[in-house]
Protein backbone atom coordinates (compact mmCIF):
# COMPACT_ATOMS: atom_id res chain seq x y z
CA UNK A 1 0.00 0.00 0.00
CA UNK A 2 1.36 3.57 -0.97
CA UNK A 3 -0.16 6.37 0.74
CA UNK A 4 -0.65 9.11 -1.50
CA UNK A 5 -0.89 12.94 -0.13
CA UNK A 6 -1.74 16.06 -2.37
CA UNK A 7 -1.98 19.57 -1.43
CA UNK A 8 -3.87 23.13 -2.48
CA UNK A 9 -4.84 22.91 -6.22
CA UNK A 10 -3.12 19.19 -6.66
CA UNK A 11 -5.70 18.09 -3.36
CA UNK A 12 -8.33 19.88 -4.89
CA UNK A 13 -7.95 17.22 -7.79
CA UNK A 14 -7.20 14.38 -5.86
CA UNK A 15 -8.66 14.20 -2.82
CA UNK A 16 -6.59 15.06 0.13
CA UNK A 17 -5.12 11.40 0.87
CA UNK A 18 -5.61 8.09 -0.67
CA UNK A 19 -4.01 4.79 -0.47
CA UNK A 20 -2.89 2.69 -3.72
CA UNK A 21 -1.74 -0.81 -4.02
CA UNK A 22 0.82 -0.92 -6.63
CA UNK A 23 3.15 -4.16 -7.85
CA UNK A 24 6.61 -5.26 -6.26
CA UNK A 25 8.96 -2.95 -8.19
CA UNK A 26 6.87 -0.01 -9.57
CA UNK A 27 8.11 3.44 -9.89
CA UNK A 28 7.03 6.87 -8.93
CA UNK A 29 6.29 7.34 -12.57
CA UNK A 30 4.21 4.61 -12.27
CA UNK A 31 2.29 5.98 -9.63
CA UNK A 32 1.65 9.10 -11.11
CA UNK A 33 0.65 7.65 -14.86
CA UNK A 34 -2.53 5.96 -12.73
CA UNK A 35 -2.85 8.89 -11.01
CA UNK A 36 -3.19 11.48 -14.13
CA UNK A 37 -5.11 8.43 -16.35
CA UNK A 38 -7.99 8.43 -13.35
CA UNK A 39 -8.16 12.55 -12.69
CA UNK A 40 -9.06 14.80 -15.21
CA UNK A 41 -6.56 17.76 -15.73
CA UNK A 42 -4.03 16.25 -13.20
CA UNK A 43 -1.87 15.37 -16.52
CA UNK A 44 -0.40 18.61 -17.59
CA UNK A 45 -0.79 20.08 -14.18
CA UNK A 46 1.90 18.22 -13.31
CA UNK A 47 3.60 16.98 -16.50
CA UNK A 48 5.52 19.46 -19.40
CA UNK A 49 5.16 18.52 -22.69
CA UNK A 50 7.78 16.18 -23.19
CA UNK A 51 6.39 14.32 -19.83
CA UNK A 52 8.96 15.77 -17.37
CA UNK A 53 7.98 17.00 -14.09
CA UNK A 54 7.36 20.79 -14.23
CA UNK A 55 9.67 23.13 -13.01
CA UNK A 56 7.94 24.50 -9.53
CA UNK A 57 5.94 20.97 -9.12
CA UNK A 58 7.73 18.73 -6.15
CA UNK A 59 7.00 14.96 -6.04
CA UNK A 60 8.03 13.94 -2.57
CA UNK A 61 8.93 10.09 -1.19
CA UNK A 62 9.04 10.16 2.63
CA UNK A 63 9.50 14.03 2.22
CA UNK A 64 12.04 13.83 -0.03
CA UNK A 65 12.39 15.45 -3.52
CA UNK A 66 12.59 12.74 -5.30
CA UNK A 67 14.91 14.44 -7.77
CA UNK A 68 17.22 14.08 -5.24
CA UNK A 69 17.04 10.40 -5.36
CA UNK A 70 16.06 8.56 -8.67
CA UNK A 71 13.30 10.82 -10.07
CA UNK A 72 10.41 8.83 -11.61
CA UNK A 73 12.21 5.86 -11.63
CA UNK A 74 12.34 5.97 -7.71
CA UNK A 75 10.84 2.89 -6.81
CA UNK A 76 8.22 2.63 -4.37
CA UNK A 77 7.95 0.00 -1.41
CA UNK A 78 5.18 -0.84 0.91
CA UNK A 79 3.98 1.71 3.22
CA UNK A 80 6.24 4.93 1.33
CA UNK A 81 3.65 7.92 1.12
CA UNK A 82 4.09 9.94 -1.72
CA UNK A 83 3.64 14.04 -1.31
CA UNK A 84 2.21 16.23 -4.81
CA UNK A 85 2.85 19.47 -4.40
CA UNK A 86 1.96 22.17 -6.67
CA UNK A 87 4.61 25.48 -6.56
CA UNK A 88 4.49 27.14 -3.38
CA UNK A 89 3.41 30.49 -1.71
CA UNK A 90 3.61 30.56 1.78
CA UNK A 91 4.99 33.53 4.02
CA UNK B 1 -2.05 29.52 21.27
CA UNK B 2 -2.57 26.12 21.43
CA UNK B 3 -1.94 25.49 24.83
CA UNK B 4 0.67 23.16 24.06
CA UNK B 5 4.41 24.90 25.16
CA UNK B 6 5.19 26.48 21.10
CA UNK B 7 9.17 26.41 21.62
CA UNK B 8 9.98 22.83 22.98
CA UNK B 9 13.96 23.06 22.95
CA UNK B 10 15.58 22.45 19.87
CA UNK B 11 12.14 23.04 17.92
CA UNK B 12 12.02 26.50 17.38
CA UNK B 13 9.79 26.65 13.94
CA UNK B 14 6.32 25.44 14.44
CA UNK B 15 2.77 25.60 11.72
CA UNK B 16 0.02 26.66 13.88
CA UNK B 17 -3.54 25.56 13.58
CA UNK B 18 -4.25 28.56 15.93
CA UNK B 19 -3.65 32.00 16.26
CA UNK B 20 -0.06 32.18 18.25
CA UNK B 21 1.43 35.27 20.64
CA UNK B 22 4.20 37.40 18.34
CA UNK B 23 4.92 39.30 21.39
CA UNK B 24 6.20 35.28 22.95
CA UNK B 25 7.98 34.58 19.64
CA UNK B 26 9.91 37.87 20.10
CA UNK B 27 10.52 37.31 23.61
CA UNK B 28 11.65 33.87 22.78
CA UNK B 29 14.96 35.15 20.86
CA UNK B 30 16.05 37.58 23.31
CA UNK B 31 19.36 36.74 24.76
CA UNK B 32 21.50 38.55 27.43
CA UNK B 33 24.63 38.40 24.98
CA UNK B 34 22.52 40.06 22.03
CA UNK B 35 22.01 43.79 21.26
CA UNK B 36 19.68 43.27 18.35
CA UNK B 37 15.94 41.51 17.84
CA UNK B 38 14.37 41.93 14.13
CA UNK B 39 10.90 40.35 13.59
CA UNK B 40 9.00 40.23 10.65
CA UNK B 41 5.65 39.51 10.42
CA UNK B 42 2.99 39.18 7.66
CA UNK B 43 -0.04 39.76 8.15
CA UNK B 44 -3.41 39.21 5.88
CA UNK B 45 -3.63 42.44 3.46
CA UNK B 46 -7.34 44.03 2.29
CA UNK B 47 -6.79 43.30 -1.60
CA UNK B 48 -10.62 43.17 -1.71
CA UNK B 49 -10.65 39.31 -0.40
CA UNK B 50 -13.00 37.81 2.30
CA UNK B 51 -10.54 35.21 3.95
CA UNK B 52 -7.08 33.77 2.85
CA UNK B 53 -6.57 30.12 3.56
CA UNK B 54 -3.62 28.78 4.40
CA UNK B 55 -2.50 24.74 3.69
CA UNK B 56 0.20 23.25 4.25
CA UNK B 57 2.04 20.46 4.43
CA UNK B 58 2.88 20.13 7.95
CA UNK B 59 5.82 17.71 8.60
CA UNK B 60 7.56 18.99 5.79
CA UNK B 61 7.68 22.45 6.14
CA UNK B 62 9.23 22.19 9.64
CA UNK B 63 11.29 20.40 8.59
CA UNK B 64 11.89 23.10 6.07
CA UNK B 65 12.04 25.67 8.23
CA UNK B 66 14.30 24.04 10.37
CA UNK B 67 16.98 23.28 7.81
CA UNK B 68 16.57 27.14 6.74
CA UNK B 69 16.90 28.51 10.36
CA UNK B 70 19.76 26.21 11.16
CA UNK B 71 21.67 27.89 7.23
CA UNK B 72 20.67 31.31 8.82
CA UNK B 73 21.76 30.87 12.56
CA UNK B 74 25.04 29.64 11.08
CA UNK B 75 25.21 32.50 8.27
CA UNK B 76 24.23 35.38 9.69
CA UNK B 77 26.14 34.17 13.42
CA UNK B 78 21.89 34.33 14.75
CA UNK B 79 22.03 33.99 18.52
CA UNK B 80 18.27 32.49 17.91
CA UNK B 81 16.03 32.45 15.59
CA UNK B 82 11.83 31.58 15.63
CA UNK B 83 9.41 31.18 12.88
CA UNK B 84 5.55 30.31 13.28
CA UNK B 85 3.73 29.81 10.19
CA UNK B 86 -0.58 29.93 10.38
CA UNK B 87 -2.01 27.07 8.47
CA UNK B 88 -6.15 27.19 8.43
CA UNK B 89 -8.82 30.06 7.41
CA UNK B 90 -7.62 33.78 8.36
CA UNK B 91 -9.12 37.28 7.77
CA UNK B 92 -8.11 40.61 7.06
CA UNK B 93 -5.31 41.53 9.30
CA UNK B 94 -5.04 38.26 11.09
CA UNK B 95 -1.11 37.18 11.19
CA UNK B 96 0.16 35.11 8.83
CA UNK B 97 3.38 34.39 9.65
CA UNK B 98 6.09 35.43 12.46
CA UNK B 99 10.20 35.29 12.04
CA UNK B 100 12.05 36.56 14.73
CA UNK B 101 15.82 36.73 15.15
CA UNK B 102 18.37 38.07 17.43
CA UNK B 103 21.95 38.80 17.08
CA UNK B 104 24.71 40.71 18.38
CA UNK B 105 23.94 43.69 15.98
CA UNK B 106 21.84 44.66 13.86
CA UNK B 107 23.19 43.92 10.63
CA UNK B 108 23.22 40.21 11.22
CA UNK B 109 19.60 40.20 12.43
CA UNK B 110 17.95 42.37 9.95
CA UNK B 111 19.63 39.81 7.32
CA UNK B 112 19.39 36.98 8.97
CA UNK B 113 15.50 37.89 8.96
CA UNK B 114 15.28 38.51 5.22
CA UNK B 115 17.02 35.27 4.69
CA UNK B 116 14.87 32.85 6.72
CA UNK B 117 11.80 35.12 4.76
CA UNK B 118 12.67 34.83 1.96
CA UNK B 119 13.67 30.99 1.98
CA UNK B 120 10.35 30.26 4.01
CA UNK B 121 8.49 31.42 0.74
CA UNK B 122 10.79 29.95 -1.80
CA UNK B 123 10.99 26.72 -0.07
CA UNK B 124 8.28 25.45 2.22
CA UNK B 125 5.33 23.50 1.07
CA UNK B 126 2.85 25.93 2.02
CA UNK B 127 0.25 27.41 -0.06
CA UNK B 128 -2.65 30.25 0.10
CA UNK B 129 -6.08 30.56 -1.33
CA UNK B 130 -7.95 33.64 -1.89
CA UNK B 131 -11.25 33.22 -1.14
CA UNK B 132 -13.19 36.45 -2.33
CA UNK B 133 -15.98 37.87 -4.31
CA UNK B 134 -14.57 37.04 -7.47
CA UNK B 135 -14.33 33.24 -6.51
CA UNK B 136 -11.42 31.36 -5.28
CA UNK B 137 -8.34 31.62 -6.30
CA UNK B 138 -4.78 29.39 -5.71
CA UNK B 139 -1.24 31.72 -5.14
CA UNK B 140 0.57 29.47 -6.42
CA UNK B 141 2.52 31.05 -9.68
CA UNK B 142 6.86 31.28 -9.01
CA UNK B 143 8.99 29.25 -7.79
CA UNK B 144 10.45 26.60 -5.33
CA UNK B 145 12.16 25.08 -7.91
CA UNK B 146 15.59 25.64 -6.26
CA UNK B 147 14.51 24.16 -3.09
CA UNK B 148 17.29 21.30 -3.08
CA UNK B 149 20.21 24.33 -3.66
CA UNK B 150 19.65 26.28 -0.75
CA UNK B 151 23.60 27.50 -0.79
CA UNK B 152 23.06 29.03 -4.31
CA UNK B 153 23.01 32.79 -4.60
CA UNK B 154 19.62 34.02 -5.44
CA UNK B 155 17.67 36.79 -6.59
CA UNK B 156 15.36 37.57 -3.39
CA UNK B 157 13.08 40.21 -4.68
CA UNK B 158 10.99 38.15 -7.55
CA UNK B 159 7.83 37.49 -5.88
CA UNK B 160 6.37 40.38 -4.54
CA UNK B 161 2.87 40.22 -6.97
CA UNK B 162 1.98 37.43 -4.82
CA UNK B 163 3.25 38.22 -1.43
CA UNK B 164 0.23 38.85 1.32
CA UNK B 165 3.47 39.42 3.60
CA UNK C 1 4.38 52.04 30.17
CA UNK C 2 4.13 55.39 31.96
CA UNK C 3 0.50 55.69 32.29
CA UNK C 4 -0.02 58.44 29.65
CA UNK C 5 -1.25 57.15 25.58
CA UNK C 6 2.17 56.36 24.49
CA UNK C 7 0.78 56.98 20.85
CA UNK C 8 -1.15 60.33 20.54
CA UNK C 9 -2.20 61.54 17.05
CA UNK C 10 0.57 62.71 14.85
CA UNK C 11 3.13 62.08 17.24
CA UNK C 12 4.40 58.33 17.04
CA UNK C 13 7.72 59.05 18.26
CA UNK C 14 8.58 58.78 21.79
CA UNK C 15 11.85 59.41 24.48
CA UNK C 16 10.68 56.94 27.17
CA UNK C 17 11.67 57.37 30.75
CA UNK C 18 10.03 53.79 31.40
CA UNK C 19 10.24 50.68 30.38
CA UNK C 20 8.10 50.25 27.24
CA UNK C 21 5.93 47.81 25.48
CA UNK C 22 7.35 46.50 22.29
CA UNK C 23 3.98 44.68 21.78
CA UNK C 24 2.02 47.89 22.01
CA UNK C 25 4.64 49.39 19.61
CA UNK C 26 4.24 45.97 16.95
CA UNK C 27 0.20 46.48 17.62
CA UNK C 28 0.12 50.46 16.60
CA UNK C 29 1.19 50.04 13.54
CA UNK C 30 -0.52 47.22 12.08
CA UNK C 31 -2.99 48.13 9.31
CA UNK C 32 -5.38 46.56 7.32
CA UNK C 33 -3.91 47.82 4.16
CA UNK C 34 -0.52 46.54 5.30
CA UNK C 35 0.99 42.99 4.61
CA UNK C 36 4.27 43.25 6.11
CA UNK C 37 5.74 44.64 9.76
CA UNK C 38 8.88 45.11 10.60
CA UNK C 39 10.43 45.63 14.14
CA UNK C 40 13.83 46.47 15.42
CA UNK C 41 14.90 45.82 19.30
CA UNK C 42 17.55 47.10 20.48
CA UNK C 43 18.91 45.81 23.97
CA UNK C 44 21.30 45.65 26.46
CA UNK C 45 24.10 44.14 25.32
CA UNK C 46 26.15 41.95 28.30
CA UNK C 47 29.71 43.06 27.29
CA UNK C 48 30.58 43.27 30.48
CA UNK C 49 29.39 46.27 31.62
CA UNK C 50 26.60 46.90 34.70
CA UNK C 51 24.27 49.39 33.61
CA UNK C 52 23.52 51.24 30.67
CA UNK C 53 22.85 55.46 31.14
CA UNK C 54 21.44 56.88 28.46
CA UNK C 55 20.72 60.52 28.09
CA UNK C 56 19.05 62.50 25.58
CA UNK C 57 17.81 65.94 24.69
CA UNK C 58 14.39 64.86 25.13
CA UNK C 59 12.67 67.59 22.55
CA UNK C 60 15.22 68.34 20.17
CA UNK C 61 15.57 64.08 19.84
CA UNK C 62 11.71 63.75 19.54
CA UNK C 63 11.69 66.28 16.76
CA UNK C 64 14.43 64.92 15.23
CA UNK C 65 13.05 61.61 15.59
CA UNK C 66 10.00 62.77 14.00
CA UNK C 67 11.72 64.36 10.90
CA UNK C 68 13.60 60.81 10.54
CA UNK C 69 9.97 59.09 10.62
CA UNK C 70 8.56 61.54 8.15
CA UNK C 71 11.20 60.85 5.56
CA UNK C 72 11.19 57.52 5.95
CA UNK C 73 7.29 57.12 5.61
CA UNK C 74 7.81 59.00 2.15
CA UNK C 75 10.66 57.49 0.90
CA UNK C 76 9.69 53.75 1.50
CA UNK C 77 6.39 54.43 1.35
CA UNK C 78 5.77 52.99 5.05
CA UNK C 79 1.83 53.03 6.57
CA UNK C 80 2.77 53.62 9.54
CA UNK C 81 6.32 53.58 11.84
CA UNK C 82 6.55 54.12 15.45
CA UNK C 83 9.99 55.24 17.47
CA UNK C 84 10.39 54.58 21.00
CA UNK C 85 14.06 55.07 22.92
CA UNK C 86 14.47 54.51 26.43
CA UNK C 87 16.23 57.89 28.47
CA UNK C 88 17.69 56.92 31.92
CA UNK C 89 19.30 53.83 33.87
CA UNK C 90 19.36 50.33 32.02
CA UNK C 91 20.86 47.07 32.67
CA UNK C 92 21.72 43.69 31.22
CA UNK C 93 18.81 43.02 28.71
CA UNK C 94 16.54 45.87 29.04
CA UNK C 95 15.10 47.67 25.71
CA UNK C 96 16.82 50.58 24.54
CA UNK C 97 14.89 51.09 21.52
CA UNK C 98 12.28 49.69 18.95
CA UNK C 99 11.91 50.75 15.63
CA UNK C 100 8.03 49.30 14.12
CA UNK C 101 7.08 49.82 10.56
CA UNK C 102 4.02 49.15 8.47
CA UNK C 103 3.65 48.86 4.48
CA UNK C 104 2.24 46.82 1.92
CA UNK C 105 5.14 44.46 1.40
CA UNK C 106 8.11 43.15 3.04
CA UNK C 107 11.10 45.19 0.69
CA UNK C 108 9.80 49.06 1.63
CA UNK C 109 9.08 47.66 5.72
CA UNK C 110 12.32 46.12 6.12
CA UNK C 111 13.99 49.25 4.66
CA UNK C 112 11.97 51.83 6.18
CA UNK C 113 12.84 50.14 9.45
CA UNK C 114 16.66 49.88 8.67
CA UNK C 115 16.79 53.60 7.18
CA UNK C 116 15.02 55.31 10.73
CA UNK C 117 17.31 53.27 13.04
CA UNK C 118 20.52 53.99 11.15
CA UNK C 119 19.37 57.75 10.75
CA UNK C 120 18.01 57.58 14.23
CA UNK C 121 21.90 56.32 15.47
CA UNK C 122 23.60 59.14 13.65
CA UNK C 123 21.26 62.26 14.52
CA UNK C 124 19.23 61.74 16.96
CA UNK C 125 20.83 63.53 20.07
CA UNK C 126 20.67 60.34 22.22
CA UNK C 127 24.02 59.37 24.75
CA UNK C 128 25.34 56.26 25.83
CA UNK C 129 27.52 55.35 29.31
CA UNK C 130 28.73 52.71 30.30
CA UNK C 131 28.97 51.47 33.67
CA UNK C 132 31.12 49.16 34.85
CA UNK C 133 33.34 47.32 36.68
CA UNK C 134 36.40 49.17 34.80
CA UNK C 135 34.75 52.85 35.27
CA UNK C 136 32.29 54.85 33.34
CA UNK C 137 33.19 55.53 29.41
CA UNK C 138 30.18 57.91 27.36
CA UNK C 139 29.71 56.06 23.77
CA UNK C 140 30.33 59.42 21.64
CA UNK C 141 32.99 58.35 19.22
CA UNK C 142 31.29 58.30 15.31
CA UNK C 143 28.91 60.51 13.98
CA UNK C 144 26.06 62.95 13.53
CA UNK C 145 28.23 65.25 11.33
CA UNK C 146 25.39 65.17 8.80
CA UNK C 147 22.74 65.93 10.63
CA UNK C 148 21.51 68.70 8.47
CA UNK C 149 21.99 66.15 4.96
CA UNK C 150 19.03 63.50 5.21
CA UNK C 151 18.66 63.37 2.06
CA UNK C 152 22.69 62.21 0.66
CA UNK C 153 23.64 58.89 -0.09
CA UNK C 154 25.22 57.35 3.12
CA UNK C 155 27.10 54.18 4.41
CA UNK C 156 25.15 52.70 7.02
CA UNK C 157 27.23 50.29 8.56
CA UNK C 158 30.10 52.57 10.24
CA UNK C 159 29.28 52.39 13.51
CA UNK C 160 28.78 48.72 14.75
CA UNK C 161 31.30 48.76 16.98
CA UNK C 162 29.76 50.91 19.09
CA UNK C 163 26.27 50.01 19.22
CA UNK C 164 24.35 47.87 21.51
CA UNK C 165 21.22 47.27 19.43
CA UNK D 1 19.62 85.48 30.43
CA UNK D 2 20.50 82.90 28.18
CA UNK D 3 20.06 79.15 28.50
CA UNK D 4 22.58 76.85 28.35
CA UNK D 5 22.35 73.02 28.40
CA UNK D 6 24.65 70.45 27.88
CA UNK D 7 24.46 67.46 27.30
CA UNK D 8 26.47 64.02 28.34
CA UNK D 9 30.01 64.35 29.20
CA UNK D 10 30.09 67.85 28.12
CA UNK D 11 27.58 67.97 31.46
CA UNK D 12 29.73 66.85 33.49
CA UNK D 13 32.07 69.46 32.83
CA UNK D 14 29.50 72.02 32.30
CA UNK D 15 27.02 71.18 34.34
CA UNK D 16 23.37 70.49 32.96
CA UNK D 17 21.73 73.94 32.97
CA UNK D 18 22.64 77.11 33.45
CA UNK D 19 21.83 80.98 32.51
CA UNK D 20 24.65 83.78 31.50
CA UNK D 21 23.85 87.29 31.31
CA UNK D 22 25.35 88.43 28.20
CA UNK D 23 25.69 91.86 26.28
CA UNK D 24 23.29 92.82 23.77
CA UNK D 25 24.28 91.87 20.15
CA UNK D 26 26.68 89.02 21.64
CA UNK D 27 27.51 86.01 19.55
CA UNK D 28 26.98 82.26 20.37
CA UNK D 29 31.13 82.59 19.83
CA UNK D 30 30.89 85.04 22.39
CA UNK D 31 28.86 82.67 24.76
CA UNK D 32 31.02 79.47 23.93
CA UNK D 33 34.68 81.69 24.80
CA UNK D 34 33.05 82.86 28.16
CA UNK D 35 32.31 78.60 29.12
CA UNK D 36 35.96 77.40 27.91
CA UNK D 37 37.61 80.16 29.96
CA UNK D 38 35.96 78.76 32.92
CA UNK D 39 35.67 75.43 32.29
CA UNK D 40 39.01 73.37 32.44
CA UNK D 41 39.28 70.58 29.22
CA UNK D 42 35.91 71.86 27.22
CA UNK D 43 37.79 74.24 24.95
CA UNK D 44 39.52 70.96 23.26
CA UNK D 45 36.27 68.95 23.39
CA UNK D 46 34.37 71.20 21.60
CA UNK D 47 37.15 73.13 19.23
CA UNK D 48 39.59 72.05 16.85
CA UNK D 49 43.36 73.74 17.04
CA UNK D 50 42.30 75.95 14.08
CA UNK D 51 38.71 77.52 16.33
CA UNK D 52 36.05 75.70 14.85
CA UNK D 53 33.97 73.73 16.41
CA UNK D 54 34.81 70.13 16.18
CA UNK D 55 32.63 68.01 13.01
CA UNK D 56 30.83 66.00 15.18
CA UNK D 57 30.20 68.15 18.13
CA UNK D 58 26.77 70.36 17.84
CA UNK D 59 25.92 73.39 19.06
CA UNK D 60 22.51 74.56 18.83
CA UNK D 61 20.61 77.80 19.10
CA UNK D 62 16.45 77.23 20.11
CA UNK D 63 17.13 73.38 18.74
CA UNK D 64 17.94 74.31 15.63
CA UNK D 65 21.88 73.85 14.62
CA UNK D 66 23.92 76.68 14.42
CA UNK D 67 25.71 75.83 11.57
CA UNK D 68 22.47 76.13 9.48
CA UNK D 69 22.44 79.67 11.22
CA UNK D 70 25.18 82.17 10.83
CA UNK D 71 27.93 79.48 12.42
CA UNK D 72 29.82 81.17 16.10
CA UNK D 73 28.79 84.78 14.85
CA UNK D 74 24.83 84.05 15.50
CA UNK D 75 23.58 86.29 17.31
CA UNK D 76 21.77 85.56 20.81
CA UNK D 77 18.79 87.32 21.90
CA UNK D 78 17.20 87.58 25.75
CA UNK D 79 15.63 84.04 26.39
CA UNK D 80 17.73 82.18 23.78
CA UNK D 81 18.21 78.27 24.50
CA UNK D 82 22.05 76.87 23.40
CA UNK D 83 22.70 73.58 24.06
CA UNK D 84 25.88 71.87 23.66
CA UNK D 85 26.15 68.71 22.47
CA UNK D 86 29.40 65.90 22.42
CA UNK D 87 28.86 63.26 19.59
CA UNK D 88 25.75 61.15 19.92
CA UNK D 89 25.57 57.08 20.18
CA UNK D 90 21.70 56.62 20.62
CA UNK D 91 20.05 53.38 19.28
Amino acid sequence: MIHIRAFASFREILGKETDLDLGEGSTVGDLLEILVSSHQGLGPAIFEDDGRVREYVIIMKNRVRIDTLEGLATVLEEGDEVAILPPVAGG
Amino acid sequence: MTGEDPFPPRRQVLIAEEEFSTDEAIKAVKRDDAGAVVAFIGTVRDDGIDELHLETYKEAAEEELLAIREEALERFKLLEAVVIHRSGRLRIGDEIVIVACSAAHRKEAFDGCRYILEELKRRAPIWKKEVGPAGDRWLEVGGNSTLARPEEERSHEGRDDLETG
